[in-house]
């Protein structure tokens, strides 16, 4: 099954030879014999869907596994990374998917963790000199940052210019970046692509890992797609559009990305008034009618999530009205939020969605045992029977009901949420960036997903930071921008320029 | 299959270890009222394990049960010979009983009330309530105890043949099963120690159910605390210093995880009779005290170890 | 192979717990007196004096054993008194050392009048205070029924007999160990700048109390203190004069004649239900005579 | 600003105690010789409470310190009375010391090793070498004590005026506070109970420097075990029952965080100062041990409450 890679890729100044690499966690095999060379002075891409093995592969290379057979090289010298320490040693620098920070130190600190600078005395930390190298190495980068700043008083996206800064600190010639834009703003996102460019004309080899096809295309050079931890592709950007990596990624042509969907829309389900929050929201109002999707757009950190929170109870509102079907609602907690019909997909399945310990079954019933008749008692056989139909309707991939969550891959985590909230029979779904970190083809099902609900005559507020998928699925975009609501937009009558400009222009 | 023999662990060695002094001891050991004897002792741990499994399954620790032991048991004999003297009579007795039981869901509360309205880890109020407990103890009668000479009936009797302790064991213990796996209680006890969080965005009222927990860990306290009395027909402020660890050791012995979201009621049982059977088995044996702490120590150890060694196996095949 | 009910060749021997020297004097004892008559000592206690269940468990424990006697100095009057007769019930006999259980369903009941052995540290006391002065008093864990006991006889002779001596301060340390009997001593010394005399009831209390004198007293020797029981490091101090006197009572005989009265009444003798085995003044001086080195040695 | 108000917290409540009863009883409290008593009573438990302020910031907990401090005296002694007699000599007690010293040293690598190697978490190690250590320290002498009577140094002697356990207090703390700040093993202590994981992906080598916190803190009670040795010239094999709690109180009042990430020597040592000058100023107030109990546990709880609202005060802010 592995194509035969480009001879010109294989051979031109090769940074890293990955060779026969296999990994297996228990019954998965993460990745079955994967050859997989970089060059200097390039961009390599590593695309694939969820659980292809893109993160297996790179924390091979980082030294965070060890592969169950296989080889590395690193230019030209062949390399044992037993951990990360060798592989830091050996020119290796991942930033890792998710944070990885000691957030009770101080940015300074974290960027110097394993290679503090000697001070005056022996066996002695110099305070000194990394905050003032770390200065230095963010100005030279062009990022703004506190070097005395302990990391946990950061914002998600300073937390990943410390871990890019961390990795610029190392001086290593090759870099993996897994999935670094993430959480970063569009501003940021520009000035990671700078950063890359700049690295790429110095030599290194940048290892790029992302979902989002559109910066593969402006940034990669080469890109390599991994299918099931087998290694099916691999070509220069050049030979490539969209479209063929998908093909490469889901083995199949993705037609209907965004499926037509016969709008019904009817009389008003939600309307929010005046709505302000102890977590910043200020003064928001807008209504969603059933069988609507309403999109939300704004940078990171605009409050999208903040007014997700505040109507579903997590935050405490300070002012404002909720009006669902016409009753106005006191929501001080997200069970009176859950038993007045509102369900909220939460942008962070692991943090805040899911007990990954405990069977699937028990995640799916865990708001529902009221609505299921399990109010003071629980029938397993009964719950067994609703979770197995609740998976089903989704069609999760697992090994049953019974099976522990976290033995399902994370697209699969994602729709197992989505099954527990459609048997919550809300009448108004939130959906918190449903598709971060999916990979297209579980995309193409939560859209699909959306507009069945709609279709339903669900009111759904669907908040992403991708516009394409906006307005590919609203039918009205609200743009957020500190705090407040800047814009209510029919998709039909603006541009994404439009929604980026609203989203984006300071007030004064 | 192997995640199977990884619950059936606890259970295996206990059934080694009576199997190993069965055959050592059979005169001695295999005799109905050892038996009796060592499920009668167990009596108080156990009921107290029971609660302290819930509270782990949150995610949350209580280290204020031996305090609370004391107190209850001294507010309750208290109680018992204010209302009925020295030679207290049934209705005394039912009252002091009641009241003690009483006095140990008012101290959970308080742990639980504490936790959730502070937001402080229970490790640290549990921490500071074992020392306020145990003043309180010695406060109520002047560091002296009570002596409640006719309070025979829950330490010291029988039904059946079977000792009245052992009875309400085995009650205590099945309402703490059907609690942990047929109740929402149960249920989201299980998830807020998995994920509180996850819980909480669920729609789960976390305060209210780990206020619920340590109440139910407080009146089990009660309970236990009545019992002991009644074993020893005295109330003592001393009662139950360092019994804490015990308690904490037979429920990770029987497989819960003080991460939270792991544990069940009958490893919790296994785990309580695996110390007690140990503990009686070395003294028939004629091994000391001092090597029994070293043996139960490397069980406390190995126990944990061979059920993480059985999980990544269970994992890996 | 002749012996008790069953030809149990075993007799269970209890203390409150294993630690102080106190009770490895009871220990030799038994051993000694096992020995002599040809039967194995099973020595088994608490670790902590305040463990009452721990005992409760290894009485238990014993009867399951058959042995063919327990002899048990009992830390607690009533907690003990159900599994006390429970083992009258089965027939096995036992004797009861040290402080007193409230049944008289035992064999009988060995003991130090402890009552007495305040009343002597008391009397001591008005005699080189001259009468009057100031003094702490180191108590024990309350509840405990040999101490009390010394307590009071301590307290009782004093009012009555020198009442120019004013008890200021009596506390006690816990958790009850040496340390924090140092520091509780400590602490009233402190407190009480003009102490002339201390009193402290145990041995436990005593090496506490010892290692604070000579902290505070820094040699004068000023202070006046008096003890109970021995402990090397006590008996240490009352050679170099640091300490006054001692109350030294007989452990040893507790634990021989604790087993010898099982073996006699296993035998079919009679037993005398009550024996004091002892209590005496020791002062600097009297530590040359013979007989009192080897009380001292049978127990240190 | 508010986070430094914050972290004066114990300091100011230190400061207000020892205010209020300098006020109150002047006479007795604010003399020379009372500070150097409650101090060289503090040095046991200050020295500990130093090594598990770097096992709390790594994210982990030492149950086995009072057992461990019980088995080190009983070893160091062992070998002062075997190599010197009951009058033993200078040669034999510095000899017995250092093996004392190397004997909590060793136990505590024996923590590190099982934690990091088993995979276990250190409560449950703990819990079982808790158990084990108190075992052994019985089983060296049959239960019994040792006695040391010539072995004075270290607890009750003198230098420049000062109690040698408060000099040898006070250098443990400098070191504890170099190590801590101005170390790569203190960094990474800090890293590690922050998020073992990016430390891990750092390149820092989590295991080894796990051992070596362990194992620094079975120093510190190897150490401690001598001086406490010394303070009753004795060694008992019941020394330091329940300390453990005293010690994580102290470290906690002190700010550190059960979590991991967070907490200074500076506050364990204000911490370990207010429990010593609370206790000794109840007593010379003539307060008994029974309400100390109380208050003790209220300051638990207080203490880490304003902590706690502190914080978020100061994120708020
Ligand atoms: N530590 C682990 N233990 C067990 N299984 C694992 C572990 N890490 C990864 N896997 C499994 O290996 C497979 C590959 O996972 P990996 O994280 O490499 O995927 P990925 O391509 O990075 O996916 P994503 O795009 O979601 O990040 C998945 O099936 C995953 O469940
Ligand atoms: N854990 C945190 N600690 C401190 N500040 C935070 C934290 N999480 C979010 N914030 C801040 O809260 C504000 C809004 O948060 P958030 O980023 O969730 O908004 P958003 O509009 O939902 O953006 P997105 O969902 O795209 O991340 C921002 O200023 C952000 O920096
Ligand atoms: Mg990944
Ligand atoms: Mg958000």
């Amino acid at each position: 099954m592995n194509a035969p890679l480009p001879q010109a890729v294989a051979d031109r100044d090769a940074a890293l030879r990955m060779t026969g690499i296999s990994k297996r966690f228990g019954p998965v095999q993460a990745l079955c014999e994967v050859t997989f060379h970089t060059r200097a002075g390039s961009v390599h891409a590593l695309v694939g869907e969820n659980g292809a093995g893109k993160s297996t592969l790179m924390k091979i290379l980082a030294g965070v596994y060890q592969p169950d057979s296989g080889s590395i090289e690193i230019h030209g010298k062949p390399q044992i990374l037993a951990n990360p320490a060798q592989a830091i040693e050996a020119g290796v620098s991942m930033i890792y998917q998710e944070l990885d920070l000691a957030e009770h130190l101080t940015v300074a600190e974290n960027i110097f963790l394993g290679a503090e600078p000697q001070g005056p005395l022996p066996f002695t930390v110099s305070h000194h000199q990394m905050a003032a190298q770390t200065r230095r190495l963010a100005e030279q980068y062009n990022f703004r940052i506190p070097p005395d700043a302990k990391v946990e008083d950061l914002s998600t996206g300073d937390c990943q210019i410390v871990e890019i800064l961390k990795s610029l600190r190392r001086n290593a010639s090759i870099i993996v970046m897994d999935e670094p834009t993430s959480s970063l703003s569009e501003r940021e996102t520009v000035r990671l692509f700078e950063v890359v460019r700049q690295l790429r004309k110095r030599g290194l080899s940048i290892i790029y890992i992302s979902h989002r096809l559109e910066e593969i295309v402006e940034l990669a050079d080469e890109v390599s797609v991994l299918r099931d931890g087998q290694l099916v592709h691999s070509e220069s950007i050049t030979q490539l559009d969209i479209p063929k990596i998908v093909h490469h990624m889901v083995g199949r042509e993705l037609t209907d990305f965004f499926p037509q969907r016969k709008a019904n829309i009817g009389d008003v389900i939600l309307e929010v008034a005046g709505l302000s929050s102890e977590a910043g929201v200020r003064d928001v109002a807008f209504q969603i009618r059933r069988g609507e999707i309403v999109g939300m757009a704004g940078l990171v950190g605009a409050g999208r999530t903040e007014i997700a929170r505040a109507i579903f109870g997590v935050d405490a509102r300070t002012s404002g009205r909720i009006v669902l079907e016409g009753r106005e609602l006191d929501v001080t907690c997200p069970a009176d939020a859950i038993a007045s019909g509102i369900a909220l997909l939460t942008e962070d399945r692991k943090r805040t969605g899911l007990c990954l310990q405990l069977p699937c079954s028990w995640n799916i019933t865990l708001p529902n045992l009221a609505q299921i008749g399990m109010k003071s008692l629980i029938c397993p056989a009964q719950e067994h029977r609703i979770a197995a139909e609740a998976g089903a309707r989704m069609a999760v991939k697992w090994a049953g009901p019974e099976a522990p969550t976290d033995s399902l891959s994370g697209g699969n985590q994602q729709k197992l949420l989505i099954a527990r909230w459609l048997l919550a029979h809300s009448t108004f779904m939130i959906f918190d960036e449903p598709t971060r970190g999916i990979d297209v083809g579980a995309k193409a099902e939560v859209y699909g997903l959306l507009n069945r609900l709609a279709e339903q005559g669900k009111a759904l507020l669907f908040i992403s930071s991708e516009l394409p998928e906006l307005f590919g699925i609203a039918d009205r975009i609200l743009v957020m921008r500190r705090g407040k609501l800047v814009g209510n937009l029919v998709t039909k009558q603006t541009t994404p320029e439009e929604v980026m400009h609203l989203a984006a222009v300071e007030e004064n | 299959m192997s995640k199977f023999v990884r619950q059936l662990l606890p259970f295996a060695t206990l059934a080694i270890i009576v199997a190993a002094l069965a055959a050592l001891e059979p005169d001695t050991f295999l005799t109905t009222e050892n038996f009796l004897n060592v499920l009668s002792r167990s009596s108080v741990n156990g009921i107290i394990a029971m609660g302290m499994t819930a509270v782990i399954i949150s995610g949350g620790i209580d280290l204020s049960v031996g305090s609370m032991l004391a107190l209850a048991g001294m507010v309750g004999a208290g109680v018992m010979l204010k209302a009925g003297g020295p030679d207290a009579g049934a209705a005394a007795m039912v009252l002091g009983t009641l009241v003690g039981i009483g006095a140990g869901f008012l101290c959970g509360l308080l742990n639980g009330v504490l936790i959730t309205k502070l937001k402080l880890p229970p490790f640290i109020v549990t921490l500071g309530t074992m020392s306020a407990f145990r003043g309180l103890s010695y406060i109520i009668n002047n560091s002296k105890m009570y002596d409640v000479p006719t309070y025979t009936f829950l330490g010291q009797s029988h039904l059946f043949g079977v000792p009245v302790s052992v009875l309400i064991l085995a009650l205590v213990v099945l309402f703490g099963f059907f609690v942990l796996r047929y109740t929402p209680l149960g249920r989201y006890t299980y998830a807020i120690g998995s994920n509180r969080e996850a819980a909480f965005h669920a729609g789960v009222n976390v305060d209210r159910n780990l206020i619920a927990i340590y109440s139910m860990m407080g009146l089990f306290v009660g309970l236990a605390a009545m019992i002991q009395a009644s074993r020893t027909i005295s109330a003592q402020p001393t009662a139950g210093i360092s019994l804490e660890l015990d308690i904490i050791a037979a429920v990770v012995i029987g497989g819960a995880s003080l991460a939270g979201g792991r544990g069940t009621v009958v490893g919790t049982i296994v785990g309580t009779l695996l110390i007690s059977f140990l503990r009686n088995g070395c003294t028939l044996l004629g091994i000391s005290t001092n090597i029994q702490l070293v043996v139960i120590g490397a069980i406390i150890i190995g126990a944990v170890a061979l059920d993480q060694i059985a999980r990544s196996k269970a994992e890996a095949s | 192979r002749k012996g008790g009910a069953d030809g149990s060749r075993k007799i269970g021997v209890i203390p409150k717990e294993t630690v102080s020297v106190y009770w490895e004097g009871v220990r030799q004892g038994a051993l000694k007196a096992g020995e002599e008559e040809g039967f194995d000592i099973l020595w088994n206690g608490p670790e902590v004096e305040t463990d009452r269940e721990k005992q409760l468990q290894i009485i238990e424990d014993m009867i399951a054993q058959k042995v063919a006697g327990i002899v048990l100095a009992p830390s607690d009057r009533k907690a003990l008194v159900p599994v006390v007769e429970k083992v009258h019930e089965r027939g096995i006999p036992c004797v009861i050392v040290d402080s007193g259980v409230d049944t008289d369903k035992i064999l009988s009941y060995m003991a130090t009048d402890n009552y007495k052995g305040g009343v002597l540290a008391a009397q001591r006391m008005g005699e080189i205070l001259g009468g009057k002065g100031k003094v702490i008093i180191v108590r024990w864990t309350p509840n405990s029924g040999s101490t009390d006991a010394r307590l009071a006889g301590f307290t009782e002779t004093l009012a009555k007999e020198s009442p120019g001596i004013e008890i200021v301060d009596a506390q006690y340390p816990s958790p009850p160990t040496t340390d924090k009997a140092r520091d509780v001593t400590d602490d009233m010394l402190t407190r009480n700048p003009a102490i002339d005399g201390i009193f402290a009831c145990n041995a436990t209390t005593a090496g506490g109390a010892l290692t604070a004198l000579r902290n505070a007293d820094q040699g004068q020797k000023r202070i006046k203190m008096i003890g109970f029981d021995a402990w090397p490091m006590v008996v240490d101090g009352l050679e170099k004069g640091d300490l006054d006197s001692l109350i030294i009572q007989n452990p040893f005989k507790m634990g021989y004649e604790g087993v010898k009265a099982i073996v006699r009444h296993q035998k079919g003798q009679t037993v005398p239900k009550e024996v004091d085995t002892g209590v005496e003044l020791i002062t600097q001086d009297r530590l040359k005579d013979p007989k009192v080195r080897e009380l001292l040695d049978s127990q240190i």
